[in-house]
């Protein structure tokens, strides 16, 4: 298949997340050739799973809706996903690349009519909502999927579900014959936009992550925020499902930490801010978060946001690093123990939720790649002198913006390799 | 051209056969659509329904194609044939998904059904298949403005991918801001020590490029044309004129510091020893030449201690100074308060900060800072004044919570990096701010010599997703023209700047529309013998694309179009058009409708959703099949801000009961892909009011709605909401003479 | 020829007739049943603990400690040294650290030990006794003995500070470690879970000097053991063990409190559930009897 | 006196005369040692406010401070610092060098106990507990020692009866043989580390 097709004027693009989708268009609608692959199911990667976007609160979705339209009117772009790059080799300008193809068990018949969802029983829990909600074991991973096509979960392979499903379809979409397969691609250049993971909270042992039962993640948060997330928008905590009026917002979760990550993430200042406003939204002047912070990373004109939501009553900040997290078994409040720095304040401060401001780690993992390109110590990618380029939040801990900006300047990288005409790069 | 033969297929797949009778839904097409062919199929998207159409088109000479089927956001590769005139109707999230099952609503779900085959047959007949714009200008030459960093590394970046560039730089010597610094903040690990600038290496290698050629001392006289076919006078050097063809443009003009003259309170001007970070580069620089330690401007003497004071006009909330964040100003001042420590330890160096802000790894430059010995002290600093043998800083220690002052030999004040944008054409041209400006581009367009602001005098986009959109296409901003940033930014958005600058060529050469239409082959069609030079077009285009010619006429410089067809709305006489989406095949589906009489209790209600977030919301509150209103047709449209008030008052006029507009939010945080559009739509529905009064309707039965792609249940209850509403006003009068 | 050999220090508490002669009873006794040779380290001195800095400083706490390796090293050469309690564990295994990461410290603390002709080669390994019982043996091979299973008494896993911080047992964690839970288990006894004052510190050496702010960490500790339903306390140090213990009556006195939570060492459980008496499992030596324990000591 | 403020001097002495003092520097400030400290609401200065202080070369405010002498040596502060900076230990080194140079309060309580501790366990290598908490009791005179001793004599029996506690141990000691040795160990250490800090033993 894709294998036989691609060529050394071929770009290969792993990721198909904002990044990953930008670096391949941008390419191809300069004229090139590009390979789009993704691990998941569908395109869209993280931001999809964004409610909304600081510092406009304008909604993910909106952009990526305009990306498929792209995606739709370029034949340039083959898209490949449950596709994982096992391994690449070669040089600049002739590269093979081993990826690792997962059965969908749904093949392109399938019109997203959801008749095998209705016949299966089985539930998973959604990785489209990291895990908070449950879906049927045949699901199309969320309303934006691209390709708008169904799964079936390994898990049901081989049992009734999946025969009740494969009997639903009409369209004789529902392939149980699958197998993985892997297939080999020549390409003159690949771009890196594997994008990052959340930090695992429960490392972060002060806090209590997976101990307490009213400490999330901030991607987690967005999921709770989200009309399309398992409450529906309405900002309830998991212990009770009581209304979180009372949030805490905890910075540097991971971040600028020689116990975990070294880095700073660099969006999880302004995803607070952003996120105080759902609260704010939630329940208008009962609403009350607190930011407990080391520095306020609101650079450039964020600062306009960070001064918005500073004029906001109904969210206060707090200069410390919160020192632990302490439930209070009655009621599953947390309570967060540590010392206003300005000044040295004392507190014990009680809330419904908190929030902890995960970090950003590469994704990347286990894959064989050449010297080419390089890693810092943290696991991004860093400029090389090869035929390979980071892009987005695999090159660095971005937002949004910056990480588009690093996916176009990767495309254009890309593009001099396959171009043949870049001069002999000196970093 | 061969002549036209159209054909419709009718999809009875996901239920569509069950639920609708496509017998009828084929009578009609042939009955009132007149399709010459007219085909039921059980699975069109499948292989063999894709086949069948392939072969009529092959075999019998089909050139228009209506798919009634899925909305036209589904199933596009299976249903992708190039070479025919394509529309379609959405049966399946238009009707069958967002109607009951119930048999009692089976009657209403049809005649919907049926309304939709009439307008996808009505459009079809008024659709051209776009060919592409005749007039594409080929010139892939780029036009690179500023020699700095960001301009350089655009310049070489460009080359690089294989096209030639003009580099024009104002000063007579290439390099800008990189030029005067001693060192710069490193790039890569181990992020400790500051780094060469590299600036000389990058001059070499552009000046030595084969496709690069550069203008010094050179400023731009005048800037016309479009992507493809810019033609731009340069005054050189010798003051000379020399006109470039160039087919897009990089503006990366770069910043000046903020003027600390504007900071007395700071200590600035009233002793030497207070500098800005510029000054302490050149001192940096001074020492470094005369092999010595950094020395005090006032008297020469080494210097033992300095004091750093961030955000000095920056973050500013009274307004006078400057409201941002300049981004790079902590990690430079840890660089020069590292110019003492690596040259000699027992200086003492304090930075008094309010919010470090150094992302990234620029986390472990602030480690390295501190293991050298620089103390950084979280404060607010009250005054600067000259003291005995050096200068008295007072601040607020904010964690040691008191007022406290400690003595410097030198301070250094880092103040913020202000836009070189030329002129800003929101202002009026009697402001006298604007008589102040110096225009950089000096664009010979309609609508204004440069680009366009976002904020804060930045040229910023103002989109989170597409950072490169300007309003002007074809001409990107880079480095800190567009938004406050360091050096290691700068080189990352000049080499995106550059690949946009590429793409636009590209897409001129090609005839295509560039983002967010990307690859359109359609564009604006005038009949210019009906225009009446009212210029509303070429006032109205958020991309000033128009221009007027000498005898006040609009030109329309396809390659600067964006195909919203803001243009279209806003014609008065209706002669601006594409060949695909005009104010006839929109018309022509308004009227195709099937309009019960007064007696029915059937009312029509007309929704012109925005394709890029209000019909992807009606979409997927389908998906999810939530059921709205049989009452309501929708008509997809490609920015609201291309409504023509002619299909309203058409709608109303024959027969129907109220028009919905829903497009996407605008004012300060507008999410209209095409910038005005959707403003502009809300002012023109704001003044049919007078209309409707003529009419004698009320003015209920035209609503305005914001809409988010993401309110998709949202977009249900405001069609039932809108329909009770038109109930209890009652039907339409004007039904009988429709 | 005896299973595992270690040398062993003690430490100034756990000598005879010392405040921890409880725990160097019942640790020998359930070396006994598991053969394990313990063999003291001839003439061992104290680790100058953690309160000792005032007068001590660096070097000469570090020469101390490293007086012990020394002897360690020539008289019982490829041993590890194994400590009871946490303070001695500490100091010891923080003055290796130390050394190992500094020439200059190590040559410093050399000429220190050559006044006595001593001389450390830096080849001692420090270790706790819970770390060689859970490394060494683990859970499993723990269990193996057992013939009375504590079943019925209820434990809350008081593991403090020093054994825990900053060094860790077999890398558990520091806010909720559970290597004290899995003991108790492994012995039939049930451990309470969600004990919130796990690793509160109990005002160590403090409890002397700082006696009221001490044993208002101590009453948050035991408070929260009745809160949990635990029926004693359990511990693997000996200054937990006795601040614990002892001032119980001390808050009672001036708080009012009803407190008489027995409060034992892990190698007291074991003792018991190995079919130690109580002499064995030194129960004898506590303030606050375990009576539950000793029923069960005393069953046939 | 402002001309001294902020500069290094200070913090140059903390990382030279103090164990561990080349960390204080490192301290970004977040406070999390701070808010992890058992005793905590009881000092005056938590950590890192004194090193802040220090970088603010407050000399006096902080050598004579009783702050660090509230120090546990729990390490919560150690495991949770950012940076990595051994907390506990600058405690103890700046506590030591504060009662080193006669800046620390003179009756702070732990500061007696500390030394009274080390002075207990240098005589025979070994601690003597009931000598240390005898003398604990005393360390206010003898009237408030025997008011002390009375105060606390259930405990006492408690753990005479336990055989945790040894009257003997006033006749009898537990004791190194190698005292003596340990004397020279402690002398030569002592004064190598004076010789390394510039202070006069």
């Amino acid at each position: 298949m894709a294998g036989s097709v691609a060529t050394s004027q071929t770009i290969l693009v792993v990721g198909g997340g904002i990044a990953g989708m930008t670096a391949a268009l941008e390419a191809a609608e300069c004229g090139k050739e590009v390979v789009l692959i993704e691990k998941s199911p569908t395109l869209g990667g993280r931001t999809t799973l964004l409610y909304r976007y600081f510092p406009k609160m304008c909604h993910p979705i909106c952009g990526l809706e305009i990306n498929l339209r792209r995606l739709k009117g370029n034949r340039r772009v083959r898209v490949l996903t449950l596709a994982e790059p096992v391994a690449v080799s070669g040089t600049r300008g002739d590269y093979t690349a081993q990826i690792r193809l997962a059965p969908r068990y749904v093949n392109d018949n399938c019109t997203a009519c959801g008749e095998c969802a209705r016949a299966v029983t089985a539930e998973i829990p959604n990785p489209f909502d990291y895990n908070l909600g449950r879906i049927k074991a045949a699901y199309l991973p969320h309303a934006m999927a691209y390709p708008q096509r169904y799964v079936l979960d390994p898990s049901i392979i081989g049992s009734e579900d999946a025969d009740r499903a494969k009997a639903a379809c009409r369209y004789g979409a529902v392939d149980l014959d699958m197998k993985e397969e892997t297939v080999e691609l020549k390409v003159g250049a690949v771009v890196w936009a594997t994008g990052w993971q959340p930090y695992d909270a429960a490392r972060i042992q002060p806090y209590g992550y997976g101990r307490l039962r009213n400490v999330v993640t901030s991607v987690e948060f967005e999921r709770l925020a989200d009309p399309r997330g398992p409450t529906g928008g309405r900002i309830l905590r998991p212990s009770d499902g009581r209304e979180a009026k009372n949030v805490a917002f905890i910075q540097c979760a991971g971040s600028r930490d020689e116990n975990h990550l070294r880095h700073c993430s660099r969006v999880c200042c302004m995803a607070s801010l952003k996120q105080t406003q759902y609260v704010h939204e939630a329940w208008g002047e009962e609403a009350r978060s607190t930011v407990y912070y080391i520095d306020i990373r609101a650079i450039d004109r964020f600062e306009d946001f960070y001064r918005r939501v500073q004029a906001d009553p109904t969210v206060s900040f707090v200069k410390s690093k919160v020192a632990r997290i302490e439930e209070d078994r009655a009621s599953g409040d947390v309570i967060l123990h540590g010392v206003d720095t300005e000044g040295y304040h004392r507190y014990a401060a009680r809330h419904d939720l908190a929030v902890l401001a995960i970090g950003m780690e590469p994704a990347l993992r286990a894959v064989e790649v050449p010297p080419d390109l390089p890693f810092d110590a943290s696991g991004f990618i860093e400029a090389g002198a090869g035929g390979m380029f980071g892009a987005g939040c695999a090159a660095a801990p971005l937002d949004v913006n910056r990480a588009v900006q690093s996916a176009t300047a990767a495309a254009l990288r890309a593009i001099q390799v396959v171009n043949k005409t870049a001069d002999v790069e000196t970093i | 051209m061969a002549e036209t033969k159209t054909a419709a297929y009718i999809c009875q797949g996901c239920g569509i056969g069950e639920r609708l009778s496509t017998r009828q839904l084929a009578q009609i097409a042939q009955k009132e659509g007149k399709m010459a062919l007219v085909r039921e199929h059980p699975f069109l998207c499948g292989a063999e329904g894709v086949g069948l159409i392939r072969d009529d088109i092959e075999r019998e000479a089909v050139t228009h194609v209506l798919i009634a089927a899925c909305s036209r956001r589904a199933k596009t590769e299976a249903f992708h044939f190039p070479t025919v005139a394509l529309a379609r109707a959405n049966l399946r999230e238009g009707v069958l998904w967002s109607q009951p099952e119930a048999d009692e609503a089976a009657g209403l779900t049809q005649e919907m059904a049926n309304d939709y085959v009439r307008m996808g047959c009505a459009e079809l007949k008024k659709t051209k298949l776009p060919l592409g714009n005749p007039l594409a200008a080929t010139n892939r030459r780029i036009l690179v403005v500023g020699g700095g960093v960001s301009g350089l590394t655009a310049a070489l970046e460009a080359a690089r991918a294989g096209y030639q560039v003009v580099l024009v730089e104002k000063e007579r010597a290439l390099g800008g801001w990189a030029a005067k610094l001693h060192k710069r903040v490193p790039f890569r690990e181990p992020h400790a020590d500051p780094a060469d600038t590299g600036i000389e290496q990058l001059i070499a290698q552009v000046t030595g490029h084969p496709r690069i050629r550069v203008h010094l001392g050179a400023t731009l006289l005048e800037t016309r044309g479009a992507p493809g076919r810019f033609s731009v006078q340069v005054s050189v050097e010798s003051g000379a004129a020399v006109t470039e063809e160039v087919g897009s443009i990089v503006q990366a003009t770069g910043f000046t510091l903020y003027d600390a003259g504007k900071l007395p309170a700071l200590g600035y001007g009233k002793t030497p020893d207070v500098v800005d970070q510029a000054g302490l580069e050149r001192l940096a620089r001074q020492a470094a030449a005369a092999g010595g330690a950094i020395r005090r401007p006032s008297d020469g003497a080494e210097v033992g201690s300095v004091v750093f004071v961030q955000c000095a006009g920056q973050r500013d909330e009274g307004g006078s100074h400057l409201p941002y964040c300049s981004g790079h100003c902590c990690a430079t001042s840890i660089k020069q308060a590292m110019y003492f420590k690596d040259a000699n330890p027992e200086v003492d160096t304090v930075v008094i900060y309010t919010d470090l802000r150094v992302p990234g790894s620029g986390e472990d430059f602030y480690r390295s800072a501190q293991r050298k010995g620089v103390t950084f002290t979280k404060g607010r600093v009250a005054s600067v004044e000259p003291a005995s043998g050096g200068c008295k800083v007072s601040f607020r220690d904010l964690i040691l919570d008191e007022d406290v002052a400690l003595e410097a030999d030198l301070v250094v004040l880092a103040t913020g990096q202000v836009p070189n944008s030329g002129v800003n054409i929101e202002l009026a041209d009697d402001d006298p701010a604007k008589a102040a400006q110096v225009p950089i581009l000096n664009l010979a367009y309609r609508q204004g010599k440069d680009m366009p602001q976002l904020k804060h005098g930045f040229t910023d986009s103002h989109f989170i997703c597409f950072p490169y959109e300007t309003r002007r296409t074809g001409i990107y901003a880079a480095g800190p023209v567009r938004r406050p940033m360091d050096m290691a930014q700068a080189v990352e958005d000049a080499t995106g700047a550059a690949l946009k600058a590429i793409q636009a060529v590209e897409n001129a050469a090609a005839g295509r529309a560039a983002h967010p239409r990307s690859g359109d082959l359609s564009y604006p069609i005038v009949r210019i013998e009906g225009c009446t030079q009212c210029k509303r077009c070429t006032v109205e285009c958020p991309f000033g694309a128009i221009d007027e010619d000498e005898s006040r006429f609009p030109v329309f410089n396809e390659s600067r179009c964006r195909r919203c067809g803001t243009c279209m709305g806003a014609c008065p006489v209706r002669v601006i058009g594409f060949e695909n989406y005009s104010v006839d095949t929109v018309g022509a589906q308004i009227k195709a409708v099937d309009m019960p009489d007064e007696f029915s209790e059937k009312p029509r209600v007309l929704l012109l959703a925005c394709e890029n977030d209000a019909y992807p919301a009606l979409d997927m509150a389908a998906l999810q099949r939530r059921v709205y209103s049989a009452f309501v047709r929708v008509i997809p449209v490609r920015c609201l801000g291309s409504v023509n008030t002619i299909w309203i008052t058409d709608a109303l006029n024959s027969g129907y009961d109220g028009v919905m507009l829903m497009g996407c939010k605008h004012g300060e945080d507008y999410q209209c892909h095409f910038v005005k559009g959707s403003e502009l739509a809300n002012y023109r529905m704001g003044k049919i009011d007078d209309t409707l009064k003529q009419l004698g309707l009320e003015t209920e039965r035209v609503a305005t709605y914001e809409v988010a792609i993401t309110d998709v249940a949202r977009v249900a209850r405001l069609i039932d909401d809108y329909v009770a509403k038109i109930l209890e006003i009652g039907l339409s009068p004007m039904k009988g003479f429709a | 020829m005896a299973k595992k050999e270690y040398a062993f220090y003690p430490g100034c508490s756990s000598q005879l007739k010392a405040s921890a002669a409880n725990y160097l009873t019942s640790t020998r006794s359930l070396c006994r049943v598991l053969d394990i040779k313990l063999t003291e380290i001839p003439d061992w001195n104290c680790c100058g603990a953690s309160i000792g800095y005032a007068e001590g400083g660096e070097l000469p706490r570090l020469a101390l400690n490293a007086r012990n390796f020394a002897l360690a090293e020539s008289h019982l050469p490829g041993q590890d040294i194994v400590a009871t309690c946490a303070a001695c564990w500490l100091s010891a295994r923080e003055t290796k650290e130390r050394l190992d990461a500094s020439a200059e410290l190590m040559r410093e603390t050399n000429e220190a030990l050559a006044a006595a002709g001593l001389h450390y080669k830096g080849e001692v390994a420090v270790r706790h006794m819970v770390e060689v019982l859970i490394e060494d043996f683990g859970y499993e091979a723990l269990a193996q003995p057992v013939v009375k299973p504590l079943a019925g008494i209820k434990f809350a896993g008081y593991v403090g500070c020093q054994t825990n911080r900053p060094f860790g047992i077999a890398g558990e964690s520091f806010e909720n470690p559970m290597y004290l839970d899995k003991m108790v288990e492994t012995v039939g006894g049930e451990a309470v879970t969600g004990y919130d004052q796990k690793v509160t510190c109990c005002g160590g050496a403090l409890a002397f000097s700082e006696a009221e702010k001490s044993q208002k960490q101590i009453r948050d500790i035991v408070e929260s053991a009745y809160d949990h339903g635990a029926d004693m306390i359990v511990t693997p140090c000996p200054l937990c063990q006795a601040n614990v213990e002892i001032y119980q009556s001390e808050i009672n006195k001036k708080q009012g409190t009803k407190f008489h939570m027995p409060v034992l060492y892990y190698s007291q459980l074991m003792t018991v559930a190995y079919g130690g008496s109580a002499r064995e499992a030194g129960l004898d030596g506590q303030l606050i009897r375990a009576e539950k324990l000793e029923e069960i000591a005393a069953k046939g | 006196m402002s001309g001294e403020r902020y500069r290094n001097s200070f913090l140059r002495e903390v990382e030279h005369n103090v164990e561990e003092g080349h960390w204080v520097k490192m301290c970004m400030q977040c406070g999390v040692c701070s808010g992890s400290c058992p005793f905590g609401p009881h000092w005056a200065h938590p950590p890192q406010e004194l090193f802040m202080m220090i970088r603010a070369g407050k000399r006096e405010e902080v050598l004579g401070s009783d702050a660090m002498w509230m120090c546990t040596s729990c390490y919560n502060c150690v495991v949770r610092c950012p940076r990595k900076l051994p907390i506990t230990h600058i405690m103890h080194g700046l506590a030591n060098y504060a009662h080193r140079l006669g800046l620390a309060p003179k009756n702070q309580p732990t500061r007696q106990f500390a030394k009274m501790f080390w002075d207990n366990l240098s005589k025979t290598g070994r601690v003597n507990e009931l000598k240390l908490s005898l003398g604990l009791y005393f360390k206010d005179g003898f009237k408030q020692g025997i008011r002390n001793a009375l105060a606390m004599k259930d405990i006492g029996l408690g753990m005479l009866k336990a055989k945790r506690l040894n009257p003997l141990e006033l006749v009898k000691p537990h004791a190194c043989k190698g005292a003596k040795d340990i004397h020279a160990i402690l002398a030569k250490a002592k004064e190598i580390e004076d010789r390394r800090k510039g202070l006069s033993a």
